[in-house]
């Protein structure tokens, strides 16, 4: 057994090492797939905060990662083509700076989770679940008919957004500030998972009720937890879009909220980086799988199941065992 | 004579043809430990979750503090000064014995909204926490999984959270419930001496525990408070014979 | 940015020239799984036929499956270009993936040679040097639907499409060239499979005639149902529910359905006989309309290769555009957007032994260009 | 719009519902007895459809087809539940999901591996199709008449089950208490299997059932799970009851929602917009409808109060 730290320190020198090789060895699609893996990293290390932490089984995380998408696809649309978002009250027009976009996206996805939070919350468990796959539904069936906005088409962004002082349209800066931005977050998951929310957090899961007799109220802390985690997700959504440079209702489809799930059962629920160990075995896989066979859906199908029969605690359970004892 | 900690007042309670609480009124003096103790099913964890706030009474008030607090949630009943245990142990099992001690505190502080410092390196909230461990006698204990606790250690560990609220009234469902004699007798010294700090109302199985630490006592059957008195009293009550002892023997 | 690559081009260009017959590499990327899998192998199955045939060993082809995710058609298409350095790009179904695909591509000077989909902004404000659209504008087979309802006479149809872009252009197009009134129009669920309630309406509509848009399992349903539900009114609709592969599944359902085709097996020339023949004797089962686009997308770059440097991309795209190459579908030019100038032929559904096949009865539209070329500035 | 179209579009949004409860019934069972969410209850209906078309296909029975589907179904859950489901019931919600999901990938791309990937044919038998008049003069295509009326009798039948037969008390102990179960000396493990094989011959017959009017294809169980999900949810999760009657409030939002809400539009703006609009609405209707339930009932219309 190898301690989880130790994992969790060979997974980051990975994310540096691999793109650096590849840069090397001229391989920049190595670089995409590990930019595809870092930005699902930041999405499912989101949806870990409350699933992982909260209990939360949100099977809706596709809202936020779509919400995220669609904002970065609305703005630069409407900058690309000269057209201003709104006029009234008072003119709006699109963007092309990251920064603002990701603004955007953030504040889009805080408000969408807190009111899809606040409405789901009066359910628990399986009702839970479902009902935020109904809110996943109506996004998705809503963008698909959006034809302002290219319908089940969805937005080419033609050229990637900027960011000051870097060329985002090289592979190796916009990985790199992606990376930078999965750091951030991880470290911000990891503060917060020791902070006083953190602990109300973690027991509101375990024991609700014992939250309740303390005076603190379970429900807003994991609406809040929701709603910090929809963030986190639509954050990585704007990501994603910038780096297809092209959003579509796929975004919000429930298959995109399971894969977002996936990622964290892959990696080990709960744990800070299981997310991160999640999402890179995930694009490995489908990278390796999808080029032994037109079939390979059944590989992908039966690792899965083996993984969730018999390896307690995701790939990083299997290494490490059992998580330590926080102290 | 000094007004009660706690007070219900002809609180009633049915489900569907069931009368689970019947017009109870029991009170709480500042420094006594009241017990109330009945046969199974008599109707102890509904007038405990209606004092605590988890169910409405149909009918009737409950004070705290000299506050009506009848509408008002747990959360709330919480915050003005009443502790709790239960009797199904409701502790975060994966976290450590410090850790569900420091939500007391944090629950105590009333500032959960903070998610960058860490919560074991707040000194206030250490503090409170750390103390109220070693006051039950689980300071050893602190770094352990809460799983991996005796249900004795369990049980002091629920009367430490409850501690960490600083309460002016403690309602206790079962504390002796699963301990060894020597965990019991430890458990009934600390109570004796708790009672000046906040005034108890035992629910309690163990009569060995109750007689020798309640200062009243109310008998609780079908429903209904049958009697209400000293601990020599219930004793000798014809009715509670009948209806309580006498069964059980 | 865009100076530096074009600048990179250029010196890469000059660098080469003298050089001869370079290679050519092809990038693939098509739906191998999932549904909608079977449009993608007869893409892949008509085009790599006639990659053999040719024996053409300069022409390399590298096949990849998008699973109809956008996403995953964005990052093989970078892939493609990053890693695989391929000079052309082709083998997408579905508009929103070729919308997704096909401008990143072509900005970065690639060809990207169209075998299925032709989404109008592609043909119109949108349109690229080096896109070649070699199977249809979205529009056409529907506008050639209208133009078939006014020669057979249908005076109030009600039309239907799923409500999604492509559903919207296909009732666009189809009203384009219809000239009688609407009994009713109904945009239906993407991938709805119950089209009762719509057969009601058109029960209770009085139209004399129904056009409708329902690619894949939509159509397949939408069919066995209408004739269930003893509702008799003439169907017209686009080749894309009948198609080789559905029609199997439709059954007696489909048999005397109308359906308009820029192709059909028996369109009556030696290359298209050639390649029916061929197709069948390769895969063992009849060609449908998507393997004839492969197999024409294939022979529109052998033809290309065969007169030019892909290197030299100037050279490269004029040779393109002659489309100096023999089409299954006889006749066949781009007009100025690089989109196809062709008939689209009427077909009706027929059984030939156990096997449900079309044959064609008539031209609905002849040297047929798109409505959106004098849009297109390149 | 006329009273014969109205009648007529309720009783499609009815057939639509009883279709969807074929699904529901199996799935709510699932969850009610052993306490799991089985994603790949659409895969079942897929291969009950497949069955159904390739022993109609060889044989030119329909009938033949239907007891194929019936068996096949039953035979691939009973299979499925002792070799994975069963490692399943005590884990959490979350690996039931990932695992049943994992099925999903392994059926589906495994079917496409055995049919190809083109849609099969799988018709209406002779005797069941075209349309008969019904009173008052409409014109109702006669399979999906009799989709209505096997739907029901299957509801009756379930009823019958559960209520009067010793499979049916042991299915309600499961319901309530699981331990309680084992100490009346019920072999569990059996009585799981049997109820998975159930629920599974269910979701295969409504497959072929509705295959002969749909498109027989990889994939087509997907859109009808999560479906069958937003009714048992509506209903309450266990009770068949609430599937019965989720069933048909979905059937009937869905049917009547798509002709409506355009029209309804059509009040407040033009034809177009209203069309577009409405239809959008249309698809967004049903889980609306979800999460209202939710909303005003958390635990479903009929499920047990938590």
């Amino acid at each position: 057994m190898i301690r989880e730290t130790y994992v969790n320190a060979l997974t980051l020198l990975l994310l540096v090492a691999i793109p650096l090789w590849a840069v090397f060895m001229d391989e920049p699609f190595t670089i995409t797939l590990m930019t595809r893996a870092a930005i699902f990293a930041i999405a499912a290390i989101g949806l870990n905060i409350a699933l992982g932490i909260g209990g939360l089984v949100s099977l809706g995380h596709a809202v936020f990662f779509g919400i995220g998408g669609y904002a970065m696809g609305i703005l630069a649309h409407h900058a690309q083509t000269y057209t201003p978002l709104a006029e009234w009250p008072f003119l709006i027009d699109g963007t092309k700076s990251m920064p603002l976009i990701w603004l955007v996206a953030i504040a889009c996805s805080a408000l969408a989770a807190l009111v899809i939070g606040a409405l789901s919350l009066r359910t628990t468990g399986v009702y839970f679940i479902m009902i935020t796959l109904a809110f996943g539904q109506m996004f998705f069936f809503f963008a698909i008919s959006w034809a302002e906005y290219g319908g089940e088409d969805g937005l080419s962004i033609y050229i990637r957004n900027g960011f000051p002082g870097l060329n985002t349209l090289a592979p190796i800066q916009f990985y790199g500030l992606c990376f930078v931005l999965l750091c951030l977050v991880l470290l911000f998951a990891w503060k917060l998972s020791k902070s006083p929310f953190g602990l109300a957090l973690n027991a509101a899961r375990q024991a609700p009720m014992r939250v309740e007799t303390v005076g603190l109220d379970p429900k807003r802390v994991k609406l809040v937890a929701f709603v910090i985690s929809g963030v986190i997700t639509g954050l990585a959504g704007a990501l994603f879009a910038d780096l297809n440079r092209f959003v579509s209702p796929t975004m919000f489809s429930w298959q995109t909220s399971g894969e977002i799930m996936i990622f964290i059962i892959l990696g080990g629920v709960g744990r800070l980086f299981g997310p991160v160990v999640g999402a890179l075995a995930f694009v490995a896989l489908e990278h390796w799988l999808g080029g032994l066979s037109d079939y390979w859906h059944i590989y992908l199908g039966l690792l899965l199941l083996v993984i969730v029969l018999f390896g307690r605690g995701g790939l990083i359970g299997m290494v490490s065992g059992r998580e330590a004892v926080h102290d | 004579m000094t007004d009660p900690v706690l007070k219900t007042q002809g609180i009633s309670k049915s489900f569907g043809a069931l009368r689970a609480s019947r017009d109870i009124s029991i009170d709480l003096f500042p420094g006594e430990i009241h017990a109330v103790i009945g046969p199974n099913g008599a109707g102890k964890s509904t007038l405990i979750g209606q004092i605590c706030g988890t169910l409405k009474p149909d009918t009737g008030s409950v004070q705290l503090l000299g506050r009506d607090v009848t509408h008002e949630t747990a959360r709330a009943r919480a915050r003005v000064g009443l502790g709790r245990t239960f009797q199904i142990s409701s502790l975060a099992m994966e976290d450590t014995v410090l850790q569900n001690a420091l939500l007391g505190a944090l629950g105590a502080s009333g500032r959960p909204w903070r998610f960058w410092k860490d919560a074991l390196n707040d000194k206030d909230l250490r503090a409170t926490a750390e103390e109220a461990l070693l006051r039950v006698g689980l300071e050893g204990q602190a770094r352990m999984r809460t799983a991996e606790l005796s249900h004795g250690q369990r049980r002091q560990l629920e009367v430490a959270v409850a501690l960490t609220l600083r309460p002016k009234a403690l309602v206790m469902d079962e504390p002796m419930a699963g301990m060894g004699a020597e965990g019991s007798k430890r458990l009934t010294g600390f109570l004796d001496v708790l009672r000046q700090e906040a005034p108890i109302l035992l629910v309690e199985h163990d009569m060995d525990a109750v007689f020798a630490l309640a200062d009243r006592i109310s008998v609780l059957v079908y429903g209904e408070v049958i009697a209400t008195g000293t601990v020599d009293e219930i004793r000798s009550d014809a009715a509670v014979q009948e209806a309580y002892l006498g069964e059980d023997a | 940015m865009k100076l530096v690559t074009m600048a990179a081009v250029a010196a890469l260009t000059i660098g080469l020239s003298g050089a001869k017959a370079e290679p050519v590499k092809v990038g693939m990327i098509t739906t191998l799984s999932g549904g909608g899998a079977g449009l993608g192998i007869d893409v892949r199955d008509g085009f790599m036929l006639a990659v053999k045939q040719s024996g053409n060993e300069d022409l390399e082809v590298v096949i990849e499956d998008d699973q109809r995710k956008p996403d995953i058609a964005v990052q093989l298409a970078d892939k493609m270009i990053q890693s695989e350095k391929v000079d052309v790009l082709t083998g997408i179904i579905w508009s929103n993936l070729a919308m997704a695909v096909v401008p990143a591509a072509t900005a970065q000077g690639k060809f990207y040679l169209s075998p299925n989909a032709g989404p109008s902004v592609l043909a119109g404000k949108g349109c690229h040097p080096n896109y070649f659209n070699v199977a249809w504008q979205n529009d056409n087979l529907h506008e050639a639907a209208g133009a078939y309802a006014n020669f057979a006479g249908h005076k109030n149809s009600f039309i239907l499409a799923p409500n999604y872009p492509a559903g919207k252009d296909a009732l666009t197009g189809y009203k384009r060239f219809y000239e009688g009134d609407l009994a009713g129009e109904i945009y239906t669920k993407l991938g709805q499979t119950d089209y009762a309630a719509e057969i009601a309406q058109i029960r209770a509509s009085g139209a004399d005639s129904v056009f409708f848009f329902l690619p894949g399992g939509m159509g397949i349903s939408f069919l066995k149902q209408y004739e269930d539900s003893g509702v008799d009114l003439p169907v017209v609709g686009p080749a894309f529910s009948f198609d080789q592969g559905i029609l199997q599944a439709v059954g007696d359902a489909a048999l005397g359905v109308i359906n308009t085709s820029q192709w059909n097996k028996d369109i009556d020339n030696p290359t298209n006989k050639a390649f029916v023949d061929a197709f069948q004797a390769e895969y063992g089962r009849l060609p449908s309309l998507y393997a004839s686009q492969g197999f024409d997308t294939a022979n529109l770059l052998l033809s290309a290769m065969a007169k030019a440097d892909v290197k030299d991309a100037d050279a490269f795209r004029e040779a393109l555009k002659a489309a100096d190459f023999s089409s299954t579908r006889g006749s066949f030019t781009f007009g100025p957007n690089h989109h196809p100038i062709q008939d689209i032929y009427v077909r009706e559904v027929v059984k030939e032994g156990d096997v449900f096949t079309n044959k064609i009865i008539g031209t609905a539209l002849t040297s047929h260009a798109d409505a959106y070329w004098s849009e297109c500035n390149m | 719009m006329s009273l014969i179209l109205l009648i007529e579009q309720v009783l499609n949004g009815l057939q639509f519902g009883i279709m969807l409860f074929l699904m529901a019934a199996g799935l709510t069972l699932i969850f009610g007895v052993m306490g799991l969410i089985n994603l790949a209850h659409g895969s079942l209906y897929m291969i009950g459809a497949f069955c159904a078309a390739a022993v109609a296909a060889a044989s030119g029975s329909f009938i033949l087809g239907l007891i194929a589907a019936l068996a096949g179904a039953a035979l691939a859950g009973a299979l499925v539940e002792l070799v994975v489901i069963r490692r399943l019931y005590d884990k959490d919600h979350l690996d039931q999901v990932l695992a049943t999901f994992a099925l999903i990938l392994i059926f589906s791309e495994g079917t496409r591996w055995i049919f190809g990937s083109f849609p099969l044919f799988l018709n209406v038998p002779e005797f069941l199709s075209g349309p008969v008049t019904l009173p008052g003069g409409i014109e109702y295509p006669l399979y999906r008449l009799t989709l209505i009326v096997i739907g029901l009798l299957v509801a009756l039948g379930l009823y019958l089950l559960i209520s009067k037969t010793r499979l049916g008390v042991q299915i309600r102990a499961g319901e309530n208490d699981r331990e309680m179960i084992g100490a009346l000396g019920v072999d569990i493990a059996m009585l799981y299997t049997i109820v998975f094989a159930l629920g599974a011959a269910l979701a295969g017959l409504s497959g072929a059932l509705v295959g002969a009017i749909q498109s027989v294809q990889v994939g087509m169980g997907e859109p009808v799970l999560i479906l069958a999900f937003v009714v048992i949810v509506i209903g309450g999760i266990g009770s068949i009851k609430g599937a019965l009657i989720g069933a048909i409030l979905v059937g009937l939002t869905d049917t009547l929602g798509g002709i409506f809400l355009p029209e309804a539009l059509k009040l407040f703006f033009d034809p177009s917009t209203a069309t577009s609009i409405g239809s959008s609405l249309a698809s967004m209707a049903i889980y609306i409808l979800m999460a209202a339930v939710l909303i005003l009932r958390p635990a479903g219309l009929f499920g047990a109060r938590a």
